[in-house]
């Protein structure tokens, strides 16, 4: 459970389309930490405006201590991340919260869509050592091909099959992920999902009824990912609240009350 | 070049709690020192204040609960806890490990909730002293906060005082016409010590859903934005009471405290900065020992309330 | 695509004062508008309200007098003007050629002292209206200001409305326990119009030399730091009155406009934005329009107050 | 009287000393209109924080448009601005305040101290077009050998003798520079001024004994440059304030109220 602070200098850094960036930064106690689905905290520059860090999953790790995270730049913060370069460094706070959990022998599906994608990359290569690696599934969706074909081909060289989709039919499946789902999945896979919460509910409604465990990485806003502030909430299946730094970002979905 | 002041003497008083040097953490903001053990020593700082505690668990608010504004963040938590039962199970243990003093923030409905917890909280080895957060409203007033109404606050701090041996810290909210009336209230009600300031009421509106950005509609602001409105009355404050004061607000560098030790505090706590700087609180007690090394002064208690104001002008 | 709605109707109405568009510019903080003229369309804005005016000339306080702090900054002008002769000789002749209303800001230290001012303003051309700066302290009731007194803010709003036929906006001060209080009370008092908010009261010291940064010692706050304060403020004052309320605090971009005027104001004025973005109110009346002309809304006025709370939560 | 906001690309930009920069603006309205004395404010990046322009004399302007700034980094908004490299741009609003007059037939004498100098290059490039610009005297005062000698050469290569002092004696004069104005300004100098105020009061107060006219180039803190605020204040001679972005920043030295 330890957690680090570490001033990260930018590795490598590119950019999969205007505004989705992939960047690796060495931070080797927080990559050798690492578990899939965990996330790390960052500091969008050293000026107090915009004030707090901004969460992202970590999108893989390497072997030489980098932390790799897959963004897509939406606001002031991810605008300011995206200025940096080569040499210059970002600090970071992590590995934070609860990771996918998944027994070694049963095959699983992992299911993303848009900047979902990036938790299942490091949860897919660590099922690469599963007894079974060509049991999985790996179901993946964007708006257009060029938001997806560059992160399918990081599954593929993995050694899976991807299925894919696109909201405008210019790459795989002309259609939603959800539509993939219930053609590829069966009812032995224990389901992993990270997206858009109408995608994330979906899937839960559909395991549910199908009998599968599924686990689904949430987004709130966090203050502190330390789960201190107390301000990610999510409301909780029977009442209540969880934490989503502290109690997720992944849940199990029968943990979480899904409102859309 | 030689240090002046090579050992520097960082202990402070409030009141009868001698803290090893005037960094605290506020009370919401690290939660219950636990969660910053990877940043923070905690055998090192001054005092931990833990998060609100009322004597039922609560659920608080809906999300979302928290929104980031100019240098600043709006929280409506909702004081959400545990409820002093569970505290004292779940969380003391771990806090009577640690070295540095452990303050318990309460909050109520009623004075006799306050009552309630105050007893609750006595005698346990591992709390040091209680910070009473009146920024709560008073049910039984029609929901008027006890933090805006100088004979509440003093009703509520005379009650809390008798019911227990422990010191009693009053925590003063910002949103009243005169902090000073406020501050002597508590002061008459016999506080051992001030604490201020809690957060600005604020709102943030989603201009693209036509929205409030918080479930709660309005929350609380926090964060470098209020610096300058904390700094005021804590200037204000300590030039008016006896008893000490200790100054909240924005805090996030060693000069920020520096500042609030300058203007009257005896003591300052780290609050929003411990969310974007995680070690902030460690930081900030280092730069003070490097500082003080520098300086004439032999000890932190020198500095307390140094400004220097030209008169004249 | 087409857009919603082409040519969008963006005039408002505060009492009996029409404007060409919501967007008006804060006393204080943009001259007697010629400073802007080479940044600002000033025959397009919907309105300027001048520094603030004084019966007498006044020299303002000592330096320094702005400091800059997170995301705002605090000045203390100390409410330095040409004094109300001058202005009308000195200052008025330009504004009398634009064609944006022109609203004095005023200010002084007694009732008697306003009540001279409006008369002296009123009946020229090229006034539109009258602000009433009520944060100033009221020298007769022992130096409270009238902005922290909702007697003394109903009485000098009344006497200002005896003395003068110009729409009156009186304008609050944040500073106080209960905003709506005091709004009701100048709305009882007979104000057109409701500005909000003035600076909130703060501080600044320098670590360094250990004194005050600003000559005056403490200041007012305002810029982007104080946004979350006002637009609270507004959206309370808004539900509980009757007559039109005036959005200040923190307002540099079309969304900030926006959002004040979802949370229930007719109009906003800009204020310390127009130093870091002296083109500023011309953006944002421009992006108003832009912003309209994609909405299911006609006009303007449409927008006002539509902020949608969900209830139940 | 025409002021403009630009946003300006860098040009060039170099480090004199370690906290030292010179940049070039493409700017050419501003330039055009420019007079030695001038300054601009200066937006220190996109962010809420720092909030406020940053105002900087005008220290050149070039025949194709550029405005060129000589700064010295001492905090945060300076800081980013060093940051920033060619080709990104910096957002100027000027030119703003009263710059130096001098009638152009009476010998000047130009004497700057630390950043002081900035100006006085504009001013001495204008005053090579005087009936006698040998007559001209150039005083520069700077702490050491490395923050004077490039600026000492600038104004060497507009055909000026120029005397130098140095705090630690590591180039020219071993002192003050107001030492070399004892030895080497003229009564029928026209003196302008502009570098730390003791400096710049103590010119004054010889100046005033001599019986030179003086002009010194104020600094205080700005919120808007353009009148507006009422922030800049300085203390008039004979009682009252001044504002030092409107009725300055250069003033006659009799204007002003020296209280160091
Ligand atoms: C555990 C976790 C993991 C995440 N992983 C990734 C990732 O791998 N890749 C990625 O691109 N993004 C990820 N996100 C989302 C990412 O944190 C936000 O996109 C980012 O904070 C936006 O910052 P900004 O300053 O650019 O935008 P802002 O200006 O702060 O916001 C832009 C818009 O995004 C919304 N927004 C901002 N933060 C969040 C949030 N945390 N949740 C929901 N909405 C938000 C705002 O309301 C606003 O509408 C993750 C979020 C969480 C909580
Ligand atoms: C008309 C004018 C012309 C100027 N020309 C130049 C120039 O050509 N080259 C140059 O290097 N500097 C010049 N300055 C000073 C320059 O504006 C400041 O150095 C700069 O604003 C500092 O910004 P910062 O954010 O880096 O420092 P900050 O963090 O804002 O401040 C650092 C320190 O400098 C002090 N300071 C900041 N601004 C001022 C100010 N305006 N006056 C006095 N003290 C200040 C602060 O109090 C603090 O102690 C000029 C100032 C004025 C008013
Ligand atoms: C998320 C959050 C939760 C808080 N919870 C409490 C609380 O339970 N009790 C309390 O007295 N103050 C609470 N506060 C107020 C802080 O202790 C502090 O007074 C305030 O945030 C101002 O300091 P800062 O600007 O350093 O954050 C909370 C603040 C934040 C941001
Ligand atoms: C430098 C300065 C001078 C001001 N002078 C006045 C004044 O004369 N009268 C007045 O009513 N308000 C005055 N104000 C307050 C502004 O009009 C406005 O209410 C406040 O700054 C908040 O708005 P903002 O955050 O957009 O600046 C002044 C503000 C500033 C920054
Ligand atoms: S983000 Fe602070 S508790 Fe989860
Ligand atoms: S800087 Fe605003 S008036 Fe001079």
């Amino acid at each position: 459970m330890s957690k680090f602070q570490v001033t990260s200098p930018i590795r490598s850094c590119s950019q999969l389309t205007p505004d989705i960036i992939r960047v690796s930064l060495l931070a080797p106690t927080i990559a050798r930490a690492a578990r899939p689905g965990q996330f790390v905290m960052v500091a969008a520059g050293s000026s107090r405006d915009p004030l707090l860090r901004r969460p992202f999953s970590i999108h893989n790790v390497t072997a030489d201590g980098e932390v790799v995270l897959l963004y897509k730049i939406v606001g002031q913060g991810t605008r300011l991340l995206a200025q940096l370069r080569v040499g210059q460094s970002i600090d970071l706070v992590g590995p934070l919260g609860k990771g996918f959990s998944l027994s070694p022998d049963t095959p699983a599906c992992l299911v993303g869509g848009g900047m979902g994608i990036a938790p299942l990359l490091f949860l897919a290569k660590a099922l690469c050592s599963s007894p079974r690696p060509q049991e999985h599934a790996i179901l993946l969706g964007a708006r257009t091909r060029d938001e997806l074909a560059p992160l399918v081909e990081d599954f593929r060289e993995l050694g899976y099959p991807v299925h894919a989709a696109t909201d405008d039919g210019s790459y795989g499946h002309h259609g939603f992920v959800t539509e993939l789902f219930q053609e590829h999945s069966t009812p032995a896979h224990e389901v992993c999902v990270c997206g858009p919460t109408p995608l994330m509910a979906a899937i839960a409604r559909q395991c549910l009824q199908a009998g599968n465990r599924c686990q689904a990485s949430l987004e709130t806003h966090m203050a502190c990912g330390l789960g201190a502030c107390l301000g990610c909430t999510i409301q909780a299946q029977g009442g209540g609240y969880k934490h989503v730094c502290k109690h997720g970002p992944v849940f199990d979905a029968n943990e979480v009350l899904w409102t859309i | 070049m030689d240090n002046l002041n090579p050992s520097p003497d960082l202990r402070v008083n409030i009141g009868r709690l001698e803290l090893a040097n005037p960094v605290m953490t506020a009370s919401g903001t690290f939660g219950y020192g636990r969660e910053f053990s990877s940043f923070v020593d905690l055998d090192r700082i001054g005092a931990i204040v833990v998060k609100g505690i009322s004597l039922e668990p609560r659920a608080g608010n809906p999300p979302p609960r928290v929104v980031e504004t100019p240098c600043g963040m709006l929280n409506a938590i909702g004081l959400e806890n545990v409820g002093v039962e569970q505290f004292l199970v779940r969380k003391l243990p771990f806090l009577q490990q640690i070295k540095c003093k452990v303050l318990v923030n309460i909050l109520g409905d009623s004075v006799e909730e306050y009552v309630a917890l105050a007893r609750h909280l006595s005698g346990h080895q591992g709390i040091d002293g209680l910070e009473i957060n009146i920024s709560c409203p008073n049910v039984k007033k029609g929901g008027v906060a006890f933090g805006t109404s100088p004979e509440m606050a003093a009703a509520v701090t005379a009650a809390v005082k008798a019911a227990t041996d422990l010191p009693v810290i009053v925590k003063l909210s910002p949103n009243v016409t005169d902090i000073v009336t406020m501050a002597k209230a508590v002061e008459d009600g016999g506080a051992d010590g001030i604490s201020l300031i809690n957060t600005l009421i604020g709102m943030a509106i989603d201009a693209t859903t036509r929205r409030p950005r918080l479930g709660n509609i309005i929350g609380g602001l926090s964060g470098p934005a209020i610096k300058p409105v904390a700094l005021r009355m804590v200037w204000q404050v300590a030039s008016n009471v006896r008893i000490p004061v200790i100054g909240i607000g924005g805090i996030g560098t060693t000069e920020d405290a520096i500042e609030f030790l300058l203007a009257g505090a005896s003591a300052v706590q780290v609050g929003t900065a411990n969310f974007y700087a995680p070690s902030a609180a460690d930081t900030i007690r280092q730069g003070l020992a490097d500082y003080l090394s520098d300086q004439p002064e032999e000890s932190l208690g020198e500095l307390i309330g140094s400004l220097i104001i030209e008169d004249g002008s």
